[in-house]
């Protein structure tokens, strides 16, 4: 199979690629969510800009829980302002 | 003659081009000649960016990037995760970092000298939010002397014309930063 | 296989119904219109097979083939002048995007004045795009050169779009004798068109991302060699297409005709006349050198045929305003490293359908003669009788 | 697998918070896979193909800033042509690409009734050059073309209202969508995807926070507030009826969305400019609600 | 008459604010945004008393400064690329109907792919339209050739529209020190505009009619020869400029810089870079000619100064693809009648923004001395260290 | 001195017959002379002004197909910054000047509330170019781009509806006119002239007896049956509120109208699609009659 | 006073010259008024798109007739066709 | 090689062109090499147009307009008042006017035959519409010899193909005047 660089005229092969590219080192603020408070009712998912958020069966948890991928995250904190049930904070990012 | 370059590394949004901006015009206003550019990529906010000053007693008419700078500022340690600082820095160059302690992961090589302050700290405590950009520039003059405070304060009053009440703080941060530094 | 006299418009309808077309797209402007209307009467007639689209705007229509054939359809427009000129940007998209594109050139005069009439300011106006430029003669070379261009783009070490140049009125307007090609050898000649990167749900891709400076710089560079590259591919085209269908046009890049020790440059109808003339001897030790192929620009071919001249003397139907005719600065370049180089002079003629006739000719072979190389002159007309 | 994901993949450039990224993961994931997009340049554009990466895992074309909806035709007729009736070509642009320079080519498809869908999807201004002021804008914004300066007080004329626009071209169908209001707007751009012939056409407000001067947890807050205070109506034409997908009990303040915005910040406290923007929210409504009860027939494809 | 820190495109702001500029129509594309941003944020606070339009895009900002020029205002708008090739169309009616617009372009690459930064294709595709074009190499340079734009556009003896270009990025986007004339001076120099056939219901008269070929081409015939001769008035203003603002460029027309044998022959903001290297000897032998105008093309200056190098080397930021870089060609077309004339090479650099910085200068010099005349090469960034 | 001679002189290249020649007439005379006039290219440019002569006598421009409105709105501005404020500024085109390919500028023009008058005359083709098919072409006429043929009648799209298209753009002013009712153009024009500040847009029917393959005498017999069949409706909308001026007793059946125009010849007979556009009419005329029946405040300028 | 022809760019300003195109040389048939049937009431005026009728005084006669001028009437028989009178005949022309 | 040039002088509408078409296809027909072409002016119906037409045992590969016909017919005697067809036409060379009489106006020079056919007559006779773009072809055949009146007949079928009745129509005007000027 031809690579996207061997092509003519810049076509791009490697669909979804940007996914090799982790936003989430642009994160100022991290979103922390509170499993116990999370009701997994899915409205974060809803508004998250990256898709970074899938509401999942969680360990020690019996309802699926809101997950955040923090690969992508970028800590704009709408998920965190769109929760009905005030289960995601924000702290500071520190790496 | 003598030129310098001066690097800043910042994340799109946190006013690294701006910064490069003040440090032309402090640098005009004692008397030198300057230019500064930014590096145009398509980033949106949060991405890495970088701006780039060449400071100089004569008129610069070098138009290329900077590739190797004499001195780099980092406005955001955690950038230097993802950014290999070192290699745009001359041998014998200077790097400083807005961070609260030594940078661990900034392994000096070429004779290059690392420093660090801890600007967010500062720019909390007098401007109220974390505006590093501008008063960054305040340890750059001290540790280089390339720039004067006073060069500086002039060039913050230019950039914030419209915004008075910015300009005042940027400039009491600015001179905090430079006194700390210089003792 | 037989010839039949029809116009030149109708002939260039004929011959695109006839290369298995699935899209065309196009907004009239004089002197393209009969080309689309008489595709309109074909496809409102049941008589060929395809979408035709009324587009609102010149723009709209390259866009339109554009999409059609990233999309995996061989596709035709057809415009003229204003209309070129407005698909000016996406002219050079087209070609970035290495699509292989077929447009037929009705070369026309640029406005200011708005004027009708032809000259090749439109489509020289291009020259720097990407586009391969066939420049034709004859109504039955426009016709074979359509069937090449779809050959030359839709092959894989081309990729590129081509415009097929035919003067506006002399060659759109002219009722001569034409052999369309029938449609089951040109299918056969062609091929189905497969492009190899079409926009398909089954194979998901992307086209035209943004490219940073050094990819950017990478595909340019990509780019300008296949440009230079699709010489080979135009002679081989032009090759098998003589053999199968019996007509040359010199290499397929140029045509050298007579052999007199001042050679004329030219492209386009106005060639015609020079051989008349040429064959009576009515231009003393004169020959012709007839680009065909502008784009990509037949360098080293043509230092070979005029290098050995006494004189070189360049017809442009358009001029660089502020410096000379393309043709003649394309001209000089190629000689430039010669030794013993000919004179070369350039005649802008024929500007805004000014009839480039034998007073002209002569004026302008009889002119070079005495005036020194590098001489530019603009020729408007008034230097000749009108009543040859 | 999230919403949009299977055509839209995360690492994309566009800003923290971007209302933009939002609407396209909710319109990708509604049309599903069997599509083609034909996008305009803009924001959308430039984050998510930086060569040679791409976010989009449909197939996905873009040439120029004016053309996505020729673009589109040609896309079209050849899948027909092809015999292929089956995927849908979407022209998709912001309010640029689709409501200024690229509305000649929007109208053109219209006006031939092309069958595609196209999508506007709205920031009200062009964001990716830096926020200045399109035909999108709405009135009073500050914008770095339209700023708001001692003499002039931010754009000084009305939003262009491209949804009824289309419906005076006979759109087979016209659909207004908020990222707010994800569920409607998925089922309104499910519901183009499953018509065949005719152009129907989506208008999507997709709040941009940088260029807003937002903050960007607040993208979602403030699309919902352009509903409740009706400046953002959620309506549909079908078939020349008018359909109103919802009505607040009551308008809240134009103030309120104002508020939130460093855009409008220069007009708080402007009575008579906020008043003057109520009341034509108000004769909006009054026109719409209107229509709907009477039953006017608007301009329809046969 | 101070010099000030500021950026490129606030500087082309602050000085077309003292134009007496009475009409501003443009529509927003990197890398011109700042220019036309900061005008709209003088417009907003009263400090530039003149029309503003926001266009829906740049075919409408050219028409309607072309309008506004036509009734007698003078007018500005500035565009980059895409943009530019928008107004492809209109571009040459502006030239043809002789209306003297000026029009700053922050020069960037075309499409595809998509592509934001710096290189001469944009404008160079507009070479052959009757515009004369500067190409500046500083930010105080673009501040003084607009002055001079308006001066030469509105000479009676020219009567032609200027398109003063600056490097995207270079020079739009960098901080530096510009002496930015002031308003009475400015208007001094520049007088009132008084376009001699306006558009006024007191005088009417009818612009932009119908040519038939021989009036066409009597009227092509007069702006080619306008273009011409406009060297003439560009540097007489460019003189008279000197004196009273004390800023040199060359003779306008041309700078030459150093006196090595092998010429470097460049355009823009590179030219910083090469004189940078020629001050500090890195470049052996080298000296600088840099084309400040293209348009008209300096074509007997250039002989003047290039027929007695051992070498010519240009620099091209443009290809027209299937050729060469058109500043090559054109140079190659001056130098075509000289005795022993210099070897002469193209290196089309710096595409789509890729750096020229002094590893490529460096590379480009070198492996001129080494390659025959003749020798056409891309450098697309990949053949020298990018961490010089 | 004749009807607009003063502005117009004889001696065009118009063909005999010509409708769009009445209606320059009329319009000119009822600009008057303090007017600047910015045209698109088109029969009307093409045949008044043939280099070294025009038919002008008005200051007249000309610059390409596309851009009319764009001119037109430089020239305003330079009058209004020279502090001319009396001189009214037209941009006047053909509906493929201003329908079509000088749509997005008329829309932008519309937009912006620039202070102009656009005329657009509309020979409901691309006459210049020899008939072909535009936006303004009437549903089953054949042009030589839609032509009658053996698989396809003629044009299989609706006519775009220029005028409410900018109704909906909230232009000042929006009349359409016939010069078989001249008066009333006259006045409209006249009306549209004294108004100052915002974009008034005149949409005129403009038989082409050459393109319509009518006998050149009947070209307004053609104009007055397009009224009385109801196809072409008489109306103008002012401040949102729709008048419609004149209202047939009994609408004349629409073959009467296609009897006499060969490119209507082909659906001679063609009982379906005759039904089809009277019921089309019919349609509009209703929705007309609704809205203004009902006195729905349609958008405006402000 | 300059010339058009001495101008740049094709700058007309013989204003209204078409006039110096006498179009009545491409009529066939010309339009005859009779002046004992013409009123007057100047409706064919109104829609001739030549503007070459005029009501005027004519000789013989005390209210203002239909006048033609030949000059410029290209024969498109409009007049005669929406004259309400009657007065305008045709034949064929003849030079 | 023989080459004969023809043109054809009509008002807009009046079939000029067609004229010259017609006579193209018919020369191809009787086994010559032709050519045809109008002069596009911008003018409406009603104005002046010329059409063009070569001729030739070889193939035609000049194509400047023609200056000097060896033939020129006029469709339309009025036009002899604006046109000058005297200069248009070759030493020796001929003119055939559609005309009721010998033009008057008319005034042979440099040897030029002069004839007239009443077309107008004959079409409305037998097509019963003044259509003598084509029939006038007649009268060139006849004079000339250059076509064959069959090679008329095959050009006028093929030209209208799709309207037989015209073309039949047309085919017997035209034969009528072939035969009528043979006399
Ligand atoms: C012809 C042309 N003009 C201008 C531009 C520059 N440009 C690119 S995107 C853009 C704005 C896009 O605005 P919009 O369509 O609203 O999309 P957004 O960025 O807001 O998502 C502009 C002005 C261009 N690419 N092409
Ligand atoms: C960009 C461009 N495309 C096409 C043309 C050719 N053209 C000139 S006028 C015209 C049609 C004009 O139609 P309309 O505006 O309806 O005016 P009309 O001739 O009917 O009066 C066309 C297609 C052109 N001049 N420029
Ligand atoms: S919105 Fe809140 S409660 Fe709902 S899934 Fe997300 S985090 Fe859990
Ligand atoms: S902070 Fe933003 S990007 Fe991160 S998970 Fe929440 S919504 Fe998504
Ligand atoms: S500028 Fe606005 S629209 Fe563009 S990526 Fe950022 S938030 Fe999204
Ligand atoms: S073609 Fe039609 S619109 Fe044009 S001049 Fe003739 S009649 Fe008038
Ligand atoms: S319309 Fe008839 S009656 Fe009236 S003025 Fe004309 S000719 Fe006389
Ligand atoms: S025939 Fe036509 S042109 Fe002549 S006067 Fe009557 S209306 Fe006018
Ligand atoms: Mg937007
Ligand atoms: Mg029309």
């Amino acid at each position: 199979m031809p690579k996207t660089k061997d092509l003519p005229g810049g076509i791009i092969i490697d669909v979804g690629s940007t996914a090799r590219n982790k936003t989430g080192s642009w994160r100022t603020f991290r979103p922390v969510v509170d499993l116990e408070k999370c009701t997994g009712c899915g409205i974060c998912e809803k508004f998250c800009p990256e898709g970074c958020i899938t509401i999942k069966k969680v360990k020690g948890y019996d309802k699926p829980k809101c997950t955040i991928d923090y690969d992508y995250c970028k800590g704009c904190l709408i998920c965190m302002e769109e929760c009905p049930f005030k289960a995601i904070s924000s702290v500071v990012e520190s790496k | 003659m003598t030129m310098h370059e001066i690097t800043v590394l910042g994340r799109g949004g946190q006013g690294a081009v701006t910064s490069a901006y003040v440090l032309a015009k402090a640098a005009f206003h004692d008397g030198k000649e300057s230019q500064a550019f930014p590096f145009f990529g398509v980033e949106r906010r949060g991405a890495p960016v970088f701006s780039f000053c060449r400071i100089s007693d004569e008129q610069i008419k070098l138009r290329q990037q900077v590739y190797h700078a004499d001195y780099l500022l980092v406005l955001d340690a955690a950038l230097l995760d993802n950014v290999d600082v070192i290699s745009r820095v001359k041998e014998g160059g200077t790097v400083i970092v807005n961070s609260t302690h030594a940078p661990d992961k900034l392994k000096s090589a070429k004779g290059i000298n690392i420093h660090h302050v801890d600007a967010t700290n500062i720019a909390l405590k007098i401007i109220g939010k974390p505006f590093v950009n501008v008063i960054m520039l305040g340890a750059f003059a001290s540790i280089s002397g390339l720039v004067s405070l006073n060069g500086l304060k002039k060039a913050i009053d230019e950039m914030f014309a419209s915004k008075p009440e910015v300009a005042k703080l940027n400039k009491k941060a600015t001179e905090t930063i430079y006194k700390s530094m210089k003792n | 296989m037989a010839r039949e006299v029809m116009e030149g418009s109708q002939a260039v309808a004929r011959i695109v119904a006839n290369c298995d077309v699935k899209v065309i797209a196009a907004y009239p402007i004089t002197p393209q219109t009969h080309i689309v209307q008489e595709l309109a009467k074909m496809h409102a007639d049941g008589l060929i097979d395809c979408e035709f689209v009324n587009v609102e705007a010149e723009f709209s229509a390259i866009s339109a083939i554009l999409g059609a054939t990233a999309a995996g359809a061989r596709s035709f427009t057809a415009t003229s002048s204003q209309g070129l000129a407005l698909m000016h940007e996406v002219v050079f998209a087209a070609a970035g995007m290495r699509l292989p594109l077929v447009m037929v050139i009705a070369n026309r005069a640029l406005s200011a004045p708005i004027n009708i009439w032809n000259d090749h300011q439109d489509s020289i106006a291009e020259r720097d795009s990407g586009w391969i430029q066939i420049y034709c003669e004859s109504v039955q070379e426009v016709v074979d050169s359509v069937v090449q261009a779809y050959k030359i783009a839709e092959n894989k070490n081309v990729l590129l779009p081509v415009m097929v140049c035919m003067d506006g009125f002399y060659l759109t307007h002219v009722y001569e004798p034409v052999e369309i090609p029938p449609k089951s050898k040109v299918h056969k000649f062609l091929g189905k068109f497969n492009y190899p990167y079409k926009l398909d749900p089954k194979k998901p891709l992307t086209m035209g991302p943004l490219g940073f400076p050094a990819d950017y710089a990478r595909l340019r560079k990509q780019l300008a060699e296949a440009v230079w590259n699709s010489k080979k591919v135009i002679k081989e085209v032009h090759d098998i297409y003589a053999k199968q269908f019996g007509r040359v046009y010199g290499d397929g890049l140029l045509e050298v005709y007579g052999d007199g020790s001042i050679a004329l440059v030219a492209m386009g109808s106005v060639c015609g006349t020079i051989k008349d003339m040429i064959d009576k001897d009515e231009l003393k030790d004169v020959c012709l050198v007839r680009i065909r192929t502008f784009r990509p620009f037949p360098k080293d071919e043509i230092v070979e045929v005029l290098k050995d001249r006494d004189a070189v003397v360049v017809l442009d139907r358009n001029i660089s305003l502020g410096n000379a005719g393309a043709v003649y600065l394309e001209v000089r370049d190629a000689l430039y490293d010669e030794k013993d180089k000919p004179k070369v002079v350039d005649f802008v003629v024929g500007l805004g359908g000014v009839d480039v006739n034998k007073a002209t000719l002569n004026y302008v072979v009889e002119k070079a003669r005495t005036v020194k190389s590098g001489h530019v002159e603009i020729v408007d007309g008034s230097e000749v009788s009108s009543s040859y | 697998m999230g919403i949009g994901l299977r055509q839209f993949a995360p690492g994309h450039r566009t800003c923290a918070g971007c209302g933009s990224a939002i609407v396209f993961r909710h319109v990708l994931e509604a049309l599903g896979d069997d599509v083609i997009i034909c996008q305009a340049t803009g924001c959308m554009e430039v984050t998510t193909t930086p060569y040679p990466e791409t976010s989009f895992k449909v197939p996905w074309i873009h040439v120029v800033f004016e053309n996505a909806a020729s673009v589109a035709t040609g896309v079209k007729r050849a899948l027909k042509a092809q015999g292929n009736n089956h995927t849908r070509v979407v022209a998709m642009g912001g309010d640029g690409g689709m409501i200024d320079i690229g509305f000649g080519a929007v109208s053109g498809a219209l006006e031939r009734g092309e069958d595609i869908i196209i999508i506007v999807y709205d920031t009200e201004a062009y964001s990716n050059t830096g926020l200045q002021r399109s035909g999108g804008t709405p009135f009073g914004a500050s914008t770095t073309t339209s700023p708001a300066g001692k003499k002039i007080p931010g754009k000084q004329e009305w939003k262009k209202n491209i949804a009824m626009i289309a419906v005076m071209h006979r759109a087979k169908y016209v659909a207004t969508a908020n990222p707010a209001f994800w569920a409607d707007l998925q089922a309104k751009v499910r519901k183009a995807y499953e018509m065949e012939g005719g152009t129907r056409l989506i208008h999507i407000y997709s709040p941009c926070p940088i260029g807003w001067h937002v903050d960007p947890s607040k993208t979602i807050k403030v699309a919902k507030l352009a509903v409740e205070t009706g400046l953002w109506m959620l309506y549909e034409v079908e078939e020349g009826k008018l359909k109103i997908n919802y009505k607040p009990k009551e308008f809240k303040p134009v103030e309120e969305y104002f508020k939130l915005q460093g855009r409008f910040k220069h007009l708080l406290g402007r009575k008579d400019i906020i008043e003057m923007v109520e009341r034509h929210v108000r004769e909006h409504w009054e026109m719409m609600e209107k229509v709907e009860k009477e039953g006017i027939d608007l301009p329809k494809l046969v």
